[in-house]
């Protein structure tokens, strides 16, 4: 077999509340990001416990793979918008990805 | 002797329950799935009465709530600026909640009108979504002020297009193009099951609403008095609205209610978007740690002994 | 005068909400435990009147309909080929689509016809199961021919053992070892609820067909004038088969029905494994998007209609 | 003849499909909701019964219950260690499993005799209630002995305020506070539709039942052994207490029927935080996987049988 | 307290959609691989948005814990099988593990 | 723009039981920790497959964004007293943080 390609791409993840999730999805695309990926969570922060029993208290994580630069204009987007008035906490890591040209 | 309703009963466990932390609660899926299902029999049921009804009435009245839902705002935005010193996001974002209404409430206000054999006019089901609306525009406006970049086509879709007014008007078309006789097939489901569905819910209410105590205890008496008086005096305007609508008793005690009550579903919503820096936390305590069980466990019939007395009718 | 079925209008109720993208959804899980409900519910009833009843003449009824399953993909295929240009895999797939039926069909067919009190043959439910199948297994073959490598014992597992499947075959042999009367306890939940489930269920239907529209806008009109055609076509087979099967009126309109429908769950799941190059979108806009619809809302009583014409009934 | 009941062909359905592979899955979610059902309707009517009769008799009851429920416990920890060679921390949590109760068995057992119009004690359901925990904590001890470190708050927390005893409590404080009148209007579906909830639950515990197939293979005969052996002495020692305490048949068939049935729920739980030495695969395919169906299949018929032997009844 | 002793596996996380997952399970018990954790996701990429409304449009999120060339081997598999008529991106990462044997 | 400050943090990312949910928040509250995210998830892994179908077979997943001696802490105390007798599978990466007072 013959060695795979990989190519290194910025992996965003945001912790967040569920009701932002159609403000953000926005934001994504009006940015020109062209994927990523949700899961519904619960967890606990400077916000308190958010547990997920009723819509208020749901939490999302959303997934981004794009490159350094977006993923930096994203994060600088979130935390001027949303940092200061919501539970939301994000962090950037480094992935291998094929089909670099996808990202 | 009235023996307490069950509905009630339901409510107090999940209440106690929940202060006890108890390890109990309903799936996430079977809370959604009840508040939809009492949405939909909440409309259906309306919308068949309409059916039997000319609709030509119906015009002055969606404007009265609508001015009654506009006042309610602007009267707790005061209160809450001037009497119990919030800042302006926190009072326009509680003034809104008080301003809308809660299917919560409402159902268990038609629950307890229809044991006891108390008529309400059909269309309050119409009403009940209608005055959803105006509190959270009005509330946006409070807190924000009329600005070029407030993005009033998505509060729109929000404000008309979210999921508890979908699901009342929807219901309520099916019911009145439907007719008593075309939902003869499935009224075992969506009115003989209300009352038990219903009960279920209120379970899950409880355990929410004791979730609302720490946040009560941070705030002091401040949210309490407000809790409470709120509803009164909006009970007031919805009863003085009611009888210059010419409601019957049964009316003019739901009316009451729908005024008295806060939203906690769609205005928290709305605003934790439309007006980012209010805490939710606060709207939240008075609204459901406060004014909810205040008005399940004693404003009806409070607010349905007022109406017999000012129409004079025996109770 | 007939009123509109509520069930078709909580249909309508799910496409108009979906269409002015309101954010109402269900719950996925209350989707799952509908469907669940209503596919035990078609297999209790059904179970339930084979009971009363000899299984002899079941075999050459279901020898008839596995071959009326193969006819309508193979014809479905040739059309897509030869008049709509489709490639080979989205032919054979969305064929497969066609040949099988739809559960959803198949009871809002149940719900027109007992609300009109018109019997049908208990054995309904036995051949909807059985007519999942063969499209499957002959979709597979017409896009990939047969080779060594097709895995035919998982793809026999996904077809026989599939939800489904086991659902309907299952609540048949429990109807069919209680009987009647041993049913009579649970009797409320899952025949007397069924409209109202059925209700529910279309909602979420209705939703789901919503959005199918933008596929179909993309396609043009090709696959809307594919996705009227062939139910006609299969109509008129299932209604030929039901004839020299000696069916009733009722049984007739239900064969035509579930000839015309076309699947929405159990094949593109199959399909989506075992066809990888071919587009699930395509075959759902079509068999979603315009079979469905058009299938509940004119498709039903116009089989029925036909029936009633062929056997010299009155109507 | 009776024909064979509908929850028991459920449950056999969901084995049966289970053992063959079907995709067959409830939503977890439907699951959660279908136990929480149960429960809530076990504790209401319970509580109605109680509403119509003096609570005094009860006292000794409880006692005898919990003795009951320690020394089942204490007799399977010494027969799993003596005979069946299981070290210490299996044998308690597996005995725990034994002394404690399954509220689905007793849900069986209920169904099973009101349909055959045999009248039950109500107090019933609190017994039910009240058996699911001495056995919890005897188990512990017997893991781990009496030690200063053992957090005896969290864990009477665990077992008084797990789910399942909160609800049946819950259920009953409701049910005794309304009346039988008082629920009228929520009877039809906690009580009307109970079989047939029951019915899907036992579908879904087919479905795990068999996934305990391959456990058994494991462990060989010997826990097929003791699964079936405990439930007869524990059913001996359930009817020698009801017969001590002056119940019915019925009365003396349920807390037979109690005391065999083995807990699957909330002494897993406890369990696995309690004593994480033990494996809870082995406990499980004992309770679940023999003695649950054993009960509601054979045992339930047979201490019926037993019951009036005893009392000398005619059956 | 000793300092823990951890080694570098690597993380091969892959977005699909949720009908594949029994046959992406068998693919991996194929390979040898010894465990795997799935969890529910909805999102958009180059087929489209993925809202997990009803089972078509449904997605999962796979997190494999494994030794750099399994991962490849996996991940090569993927590539060729899947890529090209599938909702599907995957992206390796490096983690660290304890009890490295177990991986 | 200017570029974005982020700072380096550990990320640890448990799979286990569901019904350790309860303790482990226990465990993360009493070694500091502020804040985690927890997701339902199913899996495979030493101990057989747990899909989720029932209480019993449910697995959670658990990230915790902190400093790498309290993720080391606390995995050190997860191994201690979680790996002989629960399914459970721990890893650490690397991520990057603003607001790195927050973690
Ligand atoms: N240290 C952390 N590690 C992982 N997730 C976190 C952490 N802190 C916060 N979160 C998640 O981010 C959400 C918002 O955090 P916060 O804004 O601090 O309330 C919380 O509800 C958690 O789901
Ligand atoms: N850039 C991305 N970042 C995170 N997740 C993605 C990204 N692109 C695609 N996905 C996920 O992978 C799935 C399939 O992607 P695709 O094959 O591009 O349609 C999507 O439905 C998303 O859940
Ligand atoms: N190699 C792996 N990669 C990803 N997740 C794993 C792996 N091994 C185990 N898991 C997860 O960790 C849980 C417990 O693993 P174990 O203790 O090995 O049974 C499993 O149920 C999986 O969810
Ligand atoms: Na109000
Ligand atoms: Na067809
Ligand atoms: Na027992």
């Amino acid at each position: 077999m013959i060695p795979i390609q990989t190519e290194k791409r910025t992996l965003l993840t945001v912790f967040t509340e569920a009701t932002l999730e159609h403000v953000l999805i926005k934001d994504i695309d009006r940015l020109g990001i062209r994927g990523y990926t949700i899961c519904d969570a619960r967890g606990k922060g400077s916000r308190g416990v958010r547990d997920a029993t009723w819509d208020e208290s749901k939490n999302i994580r959303i997934e981004i793979i794009c490159a350094r630069p977006q993923a930096e204009t994203l994060l600088a987007h979130l935390q001027e918008r949303y940092y200061s008035n919501y539970a939301m906490v994000a962090c950037l890591s480094e992935v291998e990805v094929l089909r670099p040209g996808k990202f | 002797m009235n023996s307490i309703d069950p509905v009630i009963l339901f409510f107090l466990f999940g209440l106690v329950a929940g202060l006890l932390r108890s390890e109990l609660k309903l799936p996430s899926a079977l809370y959604d799935s009840l508040s939809i299902f009492l949405l939909l029999a909440i409309g259906l049921k309306g919308g068949q009465g309409l059916a039997t009804q000319p609709l030509g009435p119906l015009l002055p009245q969606l404007l009265a709530v609508v001015v009654l839902g506009v006042v309610q705002t602007l009267i707790a935005f005061g209160a809450l600026r001037a009497i119990f010193r919030f800042d302006r996001p926190n009072a326009a974002a509680t003034a809104a909640h008080y301003g809308s209404v809660s299917v919560a409430t409402f159902a268990v206000a038609a629950a307890w009108l229809s044991s006891r054999s108390i008529d309400v006019e059909p269309q309050m089901a119409i009403l009940l979504a209608v005055m959803e609306i105006p509190a959270i525009l009005v509330g946006i406006v409070l807190a924000r002020g009329v600005s070029k970049d407030t993005d009033w086509r998505s509060l729109g879709h929000e404000a008309f297009l979210g999921k508890g007014v979908t699901l009342l008007l929807g219901g309520m078309a099916i019911g009145w193009a439907a007719g008593p006789e075309g939902l003869q097939p499935i009224k075992i489901m969506y009115f003989d099951l209300f009352k038990a569905v219903l009960a279920l819910f209120l379970l899950e209410m409880g355990l929410i609403v004791s979730r609302q105590v720490d946040e009560l205890k941070r705030r002091g008496l401040s949210l309490i008095a407000f809790g409470l008086a709120m509803p009164l005096l909006s009970a007031c305007l919805g009863l003085g609205t009611g009888m210059m609508l010419g409601f019957s008793v049964g009316g003019m005690t739901m009316l009451a209610t729908l005024a008295a009550s806060a939203s906690y579903i769609a205005v928290p919503a709305a605003m934790r978007i439309a007006v980012p820096e209010a805490n939710p936390a606060v709207s939240l305590a008075g609204s459901l740690g406060v004014t909810f069980p205040f008005n399940i466990l004693a404003g009806i019939p409070l607010y349905h002994w007022m109406a017999t007395q000012l129409t004079g009718a025996t109770p």
